[in-house]
């Protein structure tokens, strides 16, 4: 069975119909990407995927439980994790703060500060700077952080809009091996990249969004020689 | 408009007062004490005018104690066909008013606008004493008939009654030989301490505060705490505070002038129908509605006519017995002729002051 | 393509002036109106031209103001003053009036405006509120002003007999406020309110143009001022408390902030809207509150949004909208 | 003389020393990249250049006079125009008003003829409309002149953010990651924008990148900062294969 | 009696209003800190406790400690049902249409109270009954010395609370942001209740105190206290705890002082007039942090 299941979704905003109907399927550990150009809706999906956006139509289940109509939080505690394009690091709270929050839905103390050094040791930049505040720290900083952050929930999905945005590029290779790695461990990854040629290097399968809806969709090896894909977003 | 009241038959009373925001007890009070009149008046059958007999209607609007909502009362009333009114409650109010009437002719009566301008029109009349005439009396009261010589002063300097009342308080005592030695101003709240711990470096013999007893509650439980003994002299405005107190000792000894006294066996009668009424003692602001409300009777009869300007003319030669007094009479004007009362509270409650 | 739009656009407002005053005169002069909507003409045009000057620093500046009504009593005393001792004929000393109370009102504003340059947000908006309460103290403490006592007998110049002239006064206001608000300097302004930091970055002298709006909305409030005074005839300072000021302000977020023409029709909406209920009783104030609340939840609920998409009411709408 | 020369430019927060000894020279019409390791402080120095910050010590000069000291906006009218890591438009304002507010000191009238509609206001509006549009022209946005500009997608607004830098007519542009959230199509017609508006408008450009792409693509002078400190300055080939870059920030 | 006596008297009239705006800044900063909305209705909410005190003393004949409890407890329902009714189909309005609705509910509750307790003000004792003590001539109510002490607590209390407990954290996390607080599992809407309940209690209790202090109830008493505390609260730094209470104080201090030795007539304008030059050498208040936004 599939783990996220995504059935004829439709999203507006306001009077614009953003997502026109869309249907998609992730499987458990399995590496997602969805490509498209600006304002194709990528960031929309993600968002009404974990219930920050309510949908006008559709079906979205996660692990057999219909969760289109649940509150983000409580996607949240079912073990989904998103980190949302513009990174949204709380600005007024230090570094530690922000991850402590990331773990709000855990209780054990022990596994948390398991993960706290598990996070620190992938980014060590968040340990020296543990007790600044967010809003002060770099571009690339904070995205690390927001990457930290939700791993700190120890999710069984997590969503990720443009991780490597304003990372510089040995950050972005390292993002791609954390990726891979979350996925080896089992947990399923559904990202959003500007960066195609990396994000299918790395996925299972893909997704090609145009305009709010699928235009293309396949194995991510195959998306990569595909022509089309490779002149509308490889950019050769 | 719909003039409901234009009916031969019916007189109506237009009231204007605050029945909401701060100063809601004042506007209630009138509204309450004149609703009180009418019916008695009506179930005795109404007012003898002329050869036949009127009712009395009471509408009653509330303007929040400010000018511009006093103007549009007015007018609403005037669209529901008031013949004469009842009001303001307040000065400010009255003032923004009194032109208007003078434009429309009618008969304006203020149970309790105390400004001396008020009454600059001649079709206006006022029930109550004028700021000047009170802070005048007081200070003879205090100087000349106790013998004080230094005297402290409480005044509220964002309201124009007691600035009005302390201004000319303060004059008459210079003139009668007597000293102020502070005037302390508030503008709001509900904490003297600071003014009263002022007063107690000053070597005054006796407070004077002209304010209404809302505030006046305030200040004697706050001077008890403070362990000032001074004794305190009030205007008008005290009467109602022993029911605002939480202890009526903190109240004891303290003067003030009232032309009425819920005490008072001639008032037994009214206070009583106010009790079962509205569930409370009725204090001065309720008497000056309800005696507005006789002299209106009383102009009625005597003009034989519901016609203004015969109302109006005829207010001069009328005399009534009210509660706030007997044999009350207007001057040309537009002032009352009464004799002031001192109310002293004594073992807990008002007693007339010997 | 733009310059069409726009005469098309003042036509249709001109239009739309002539017949509300075709309407509003017709019913006042031919005597229909009842004499408490007769004595809510000049309030009205007083809100209006309050909430409208209100709105360039609260809606398009966007920094909440809670001392508008300082600078309408500021105002006020100085045109009934002016009035009350030049004893002129009404057309001469009455302009003099207005302008004097305006020129006087921002002179006030430009005192607010040192704060205005280091504070922005909710700590400005206590110093606006401070400064509303030193006016008044100090108005109340004066004695040109008369104190507590305030002043009484002053002309009625603007009242409901004047109300062609409080009318064009504010119709002038509204296109001042409207126009500057399409102009560079208004342009300068309402890029503050979006995001300070890129106006600086862009060359614009914030602290310049954060005092312009102040002043010029202290100046009409002046102006709204002098007009109330004329109107009512006395003036105390507890008038212009603090709640006055929130009065003003719960019409500008009413109306919408940013927008004049929903800064007028809430302007006249809550004018009107205690009279009305005034055959409530004591229920009125209780009413007037629930039907606030019930206005601001439905201004931003989904069933405004679905009346609004709504075919029709979308073509109503649209048309009022683009002012 | 070079058109921007900073010298021994730094700056602390607290304990934190984000910049040292930071020193540029920018020939006129240059188009210069400034890259290093997130957290290097590069914004930082934006940050300074533009008045945000004032700068613990050095000096910035632009044509020889000092700008340490001056406010965001007068350092704008001095001739040096910018762009944000995190967008900052006009939110509620269209796009092309979001430009004309950057015309406003090329274009003036006053506060009076502005509430009357003088003939003046007429005029100067109008060129503003014509020149806003121009610049629009450039970005090939003018047809979204009327859309609300926080409705744009992401990368439009970023175009928009510099067509409004452009707007102020500065002698110098500094873009903050101007390629973040694009894909390489966009990219590639950024870099095409990028020139052209420095050989169209004749201004010299200073951008913050980590799109390895556009810097070779078309950066003529490369400096690295790494901490806070130059790691080194020269020509992108030279510099990209420094091995100290690719070592802090490279990688591979 | 001497000067310095005199002085120190008027100081401690100070601290005897500054001590209730404290606490009524306490309630409000909480609000005002978290919620990120100005609640207009925050004194209204001290009107009730205080009538909900002479309620459960006067006419149900409640023991104190259960009156107390029974007025904590009012507020504390009520504050929540005003949020979910009157504030949560706001959550995405601008902060202006928010601040409108609180105007809206201050007007409906002082409605209310005037039509079922009328205008005329009710006296009520004060429960405090402890005599207060005196130094050197100079007495110190009990009253006085109670909401000091309660206002301390309670500051200290909601200082902890907020920075160092996990709720208090998810507070904060829902004041900055809330959609990326719902990412990390924080139910918004109960946080935001939550921090309602809270500032509803403390005003419950601030009301309570202020009963004990002025002994009289009418339906406007919250209004004054109200503003006040909202300029402690900025006076102190906008979302600071500790920094409400030094408003508040502070506040009280330089009232009594200018009261006394400047002028009474000229009050307002001196303790306005100071609270500009504060704001002015320190635009964010006495403890807040300057927070210069990143560019
Ligand atoms: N809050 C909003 N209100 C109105 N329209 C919006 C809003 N957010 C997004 N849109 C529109 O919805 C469409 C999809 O936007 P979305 O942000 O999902 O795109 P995206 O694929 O993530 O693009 P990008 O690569 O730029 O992040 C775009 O046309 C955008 O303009
Ligand atoms: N206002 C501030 N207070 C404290 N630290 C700050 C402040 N601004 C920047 N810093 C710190 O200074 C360092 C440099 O930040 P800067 O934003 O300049 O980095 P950057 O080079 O632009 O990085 P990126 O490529 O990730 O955007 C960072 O470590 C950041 O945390
Ligand atoms: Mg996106
Ligand atoms: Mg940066």
């Amino acid at each position: 069975m599939a783990m996220l299941k995504v059935t004829d979704l439709e999203v507006n905003y306001g009077m614009i119909q953003a997502i026109q109907g869309i249907s998609f399927e992730v499987e458990q550990g399995d590496v997602i990407a969805l490509i498209g150009a600006n304002g194709a809706g990528k960031t929309t999906i993600l968002h009404t995927v974990s219930g920050l956006l309510k949908s006008k139509a559709g079906k979205i289940e996660f692990q057999g439980h219909d969760i289109t109509k649940l509150p983000g939080n409580k996607i949240v505690s079912l073990g989904m994790a998103h980190v949302p394009e513009g990174r949204r690091v709380f600005a007024d709270l230090s570094v530690l703060e922000n991850l402590r929050l990331g773990a709000y839905t855990r209780n054990d103390k022990q596994e948390i500060e398991d993960t706290l050094k598990m996070v620190y040791k992938r980014f060590p930049r968040l340990e020296e700077r543990k007790s600044q505040l967010a809003g002060t720290l770099s571009g690339g900083e904070q995205q690390m952080l927001a990457m930290g952050r939700a791993l700190m929930s120890h999710p069984t999905i997590i969503l990720m809009d443009e991780p490597s945005m304003g990372l510089s590029p040995i950050f972005v290779s390292e993002i791609f091996d954390i990726i891979k790695e979350i996925s080896a461990s089992g947990t399923t990854v559904l990202v959003v990249e500007q960066n195609a040629k990396k994000a299918l290097s790395i996925a299972d399968r893909a997704y090609v969004l145009e305009t709010g809806k699928i235009v293309l969709d396949g194995a991510a090896k195959d998306l990569l020689e595909n022509d089309s894909v490779k002149k509308a977003y490889l950019g050769e | 408009g719909n003039k409901s009241g234009a009916d031969a038959n019916t007189f109506v009373i237009g009231g204007i007062g605050p029945l909401t925001g701060d100063a809601a007890s004042y506007g209630i009070s009138v509204k309450q004490g004149a609703e009180i009149a009418v019916k008695e008046i009506n179930d005795a059958g109404g007012v003898k005018v002329g050869d036949k007999s009127i009712k009395l209607e009471l509408k009653f609007e509330d303007d929040q104690a400010a000018p511009d909502k006093a103007v549009t009362a007015y007018n609403s009333l005037m669209d529901n066909g008031m013949n004469a009114l009842l009001g303001c409650v307040t000065t400010g109010s009255c003032l923004s008013v009194v032109d208007l009437a003078k434009e429309d002719g009618i008969l304006m009566i203020t149970p309790s606008g105390s400004a001396a301008d008020i009454t600059k029109n001649d079709n206006v009349f006022r029930l109550c004493f004028t700021d000047p005439l009170q802070g005048e009396t007081m200070a003879a009261h205090m100087i000349t008939d106790l013998g004080y010589k230094k005297v402290a002063v409480i005044y509220k300097n964002s309201d124009e009654y007691s600035t009005g009342v302390y201004e000319a308080f303060a004059a008459k005592v210079e003139e009668l030989g007597g000293t102020i030695t502070t005037a302390e101003a508030f503008a709001d709240g509900e904490d003297f301490n600071t003014q009263l711990t002022s007063i107690k470096g000053t070597d005054a013999e006796a407070i004077f505060a002209p304010i209404y007893y809302t505030d006046a509650a305030h200040i004697v439980t706050q001077a008890a705490d403070l362990s000032i003994t001074l004794p305190f002299f009030g205007s008008d405005g005290w009467d109602g505070i022993l029911d605002t107190v939480t202890d009526k000792s903190t109240a004891e000894g303290a003067t003030f002038l009232s032309p009425f006294f819920s005490g008072d066996p001639t008032a037994a009668d009214f206070v009583a129908k106010y009790q079962e009424e509205y569930d409370a003692t009725p204090d001065q602001f309720a008497a000056d509605g309800y005696d507005v409300v006789y002299v209106f009777k009383a102009a009625l009869e005597k003009a034989a006519s519901t016609d203004s300007e015969a109302l109006i003319s005829s207010m001069t030669q009328i005399s009534v017995d009210g509660l706030t007094g007997t044999g009350i009479s207007f001057t040309a004007a537009g002032e009352p002729q009464k004799g002031a009362k001192f109310l002293t509270i004594k073992d807990g409650a008002y007693a007339a002051a010997e | 393509m733009k310059n069409k739009k726009i005469d098309k656009q003042l036509i249709k407002n001109i239009a739309i002036i002539v017949v509300v005053y075709a309407v509003v005169a017709g019913l006042l002069y031919g005597g229909f109106l009842t004499r408490q909507f007769r004595s809510l003409l000049v309030p009205v045009c007083i809100n209006v031209i309050l909430a409208v000057s209100l709105n360039l620093t609260t809606g398009f500046l966007g920094e909440l103001t809670l001392g508008h009504a300082g600078f309408m009593s500021v105002g006020a005393y100085t045109g009934a003053l002016i009035t009350m001792n030049l004893n002129l004929p009404l057309v001469v000393e009455f302009p003099i009036a207005l302008i004097a109370g305006g020129l006087m009102a921002s002179l006030f504003g430009v005192i607010i405006g040192v704060p205005v340059l280091r504070l922005h947000g909710d700590y400005l908006a206590i110093v606006t509120l401070a400064f509303g309460e030193i006016i008044k103290s100090l108005i109340n403490a004066m004695s040109v002003t008369n104190g507590a006592m305030g002043l009484s007998g002053i002309e009625l110049h603007a009242n409901y007999k004047h109300f062609t002239f409080v009318f064009i006064l504010t119709i002038l206001t509204i296109f001042a406020i409207k126009n500057m608000v399409n102009s560079r300097q208004g342009r300068a302004v309402c890029s503050i309110r979006d995001n300070y930091i890129a106006a600086e970055a862009v060359g614009i002298p914030v602290s310049k143009f954060k005092v312009m709006a102040f002043v010029v909305a202290a100046f009409f409030a002046g102006i709204a001022g002098v007009i109330y005074g004329h109107n009512v005839g006395t003036l105390k300072p507890t008038t212009f408390d603090y709640n006055k000021s929130i009065e003003i302000l719960v019409i500008v977020v009413l109306g919408g902030m940013g927008s004049i023409k929903g800064s007028i029709i809430a302007a006249v909406i809550l004018t009107i809207l205690p009279e009305v209920l005034r055959g409530a009783d004591e229920f009125r104030m209780l009413l007037y509150a629930i039907v606030l609340i019930a206005m601001m939840i439905f201004n931003s609920s989904q069933l405004k949004e679905r009346i609004l998409a709504n075919d029709i009411v979308a073509k109503f709408t649209k048309v009022k909208k683009e002012a | 003389m070079a058109l921007l020369e900073v010298k021994n430019l730094g700056i602390s927060f607290g304990g934190l020393r984000a910049v040292d000894d930071f020193n540029i020279s920018i020939e006129k019409g240059c188009l210069y990249g400034l890259i290093g390791p997130n957290g290097a402080g590069k914004t930082t120095v934006f940050n300074m250049l533009t008045g945000e910050y004032l700068p613990t010590d050095g000096s910035i000069l632009l044509n020889g006079k000092n700008l340490v000291g001056k406010n965001p906006a007068q350092i704008c009218q001095s001739g040096i125009a910018r762009t944000f890591q995190n967008i900052r438009l006009f939110s509620k304002m269209t796009v092309l008003d979001n430009v004309k507010v950057a015309l406003h000191n090329e274009f003036n009238y006053s506060l009076a003829s502005g509430i009357l509609h003088l003939n003046k206001y007429k005029k100067t509006e109008k060129a503003m409309d014509e020149r806003a549009l121009e610049i629009l022209e450039v970005f090939d946005m003018k047809e979204q002149a009327n859309t609300l500009s926080s409705n744009l997608p992401y990368g439009q607004q970023r175009k928009l953010e510099i067509a409004r830098a452009l707007a102020t007519n500065p002698q110098l542009l500094l873009l903050d990651e101007p390629a973040a959230g694009m894909n390489p199509n966009e990219t590639a017609e950024l870099m095409d924008t990028i020139r052209l508006i420095r050989d169209k408008f004749d201004i010299t450009i200073l951008l913050i990148e980590h799109d390895m792409k556009l810097v070779t693509g078309i950066c003529e002078q490369l400096t690295v900062l790494n901490f806070g400190m130059v790691l080194t300055t020269g020509t992108p080939d030279v510099v990209l294969n420094d091995p100290e870059v690719i070592t802090a920030y490279l990688g591979e | 009696m001497g000067i310095l006596q005199n002085i120190l008297e008027q100081v401690i009239n100070g601290l005897r209003s500054g001590s209730i705006y404290a606490l009524i800044a306490l309630g409000y900063t909480m609000v005002y800190g978290i919620a990120k909305m100005i609640n207009f209705a925050h004194g209204d909410i001290i009107m009730v406790g205080a009538y909900a005190l002479y309620v459960g003393i006067t006419l149900l004949h409640l023991p104190i400690v259960a009156a107390v409890l029974f007025s904590i407890a009012v507020c504390t329902i009520l504050g929540v049902v005003i949020e979910r009714v009157a504030y949560k189909p706001l959550r995405s309005a601008p902060p202006l249409a928010v601040l409108i609705t609180a105007i809206g509910v201050s007007f409906l509750l002082q409605s209310l109270s005037l039509l079922i307790f009328g205008a005329t003000p009710i006296p009520q004792a004060s429960i405090v009954t402890f005599e207060g003590i005196k130094i050197g001539g100079v007495s110190i109510s009990g009253i006085t010395i109670v909401t000091l002490i309660v206002t301390t607590i309670c500051m200290i209390v909601l200082t902890w609370f907020i920075h160092k407990t996990k709720m208090g954290s998810a507070m904060r996390a829902v004041s900055e942001d809330k959609g990326a607080a719902e990412l990390m599992g924080i139910d918004v809407n109960k946080t935001i209740s939550l921090t309602f309940a809270i500032g509803s209690a403390l005003a419950a209790i601030a009301g309570i105190l202020y009963v004990c202090q002025y002994q009289s109830l009418r339906p406007t008493l919250g209004a004054m206290p109200g503003i006040k505390a909202f300029v402690a609260a900025v006076l102190g730094g906008i979302g600071s705890v500790p920094g409400a209470m030094l408003g508040g104080v502070i506040l009280g201090l330089i009232e009594s002082l200018s009261k006394a030795y400047i002028s009474t007539e000229l009050s307002d304008a001196i303790v306005f007039g100071i609270l500009v030059l504060v704001l002015l050498v320190k635009p964010s208040g006495l403890l807040g942090k300057i927070r210069k936004e990143k560019v």
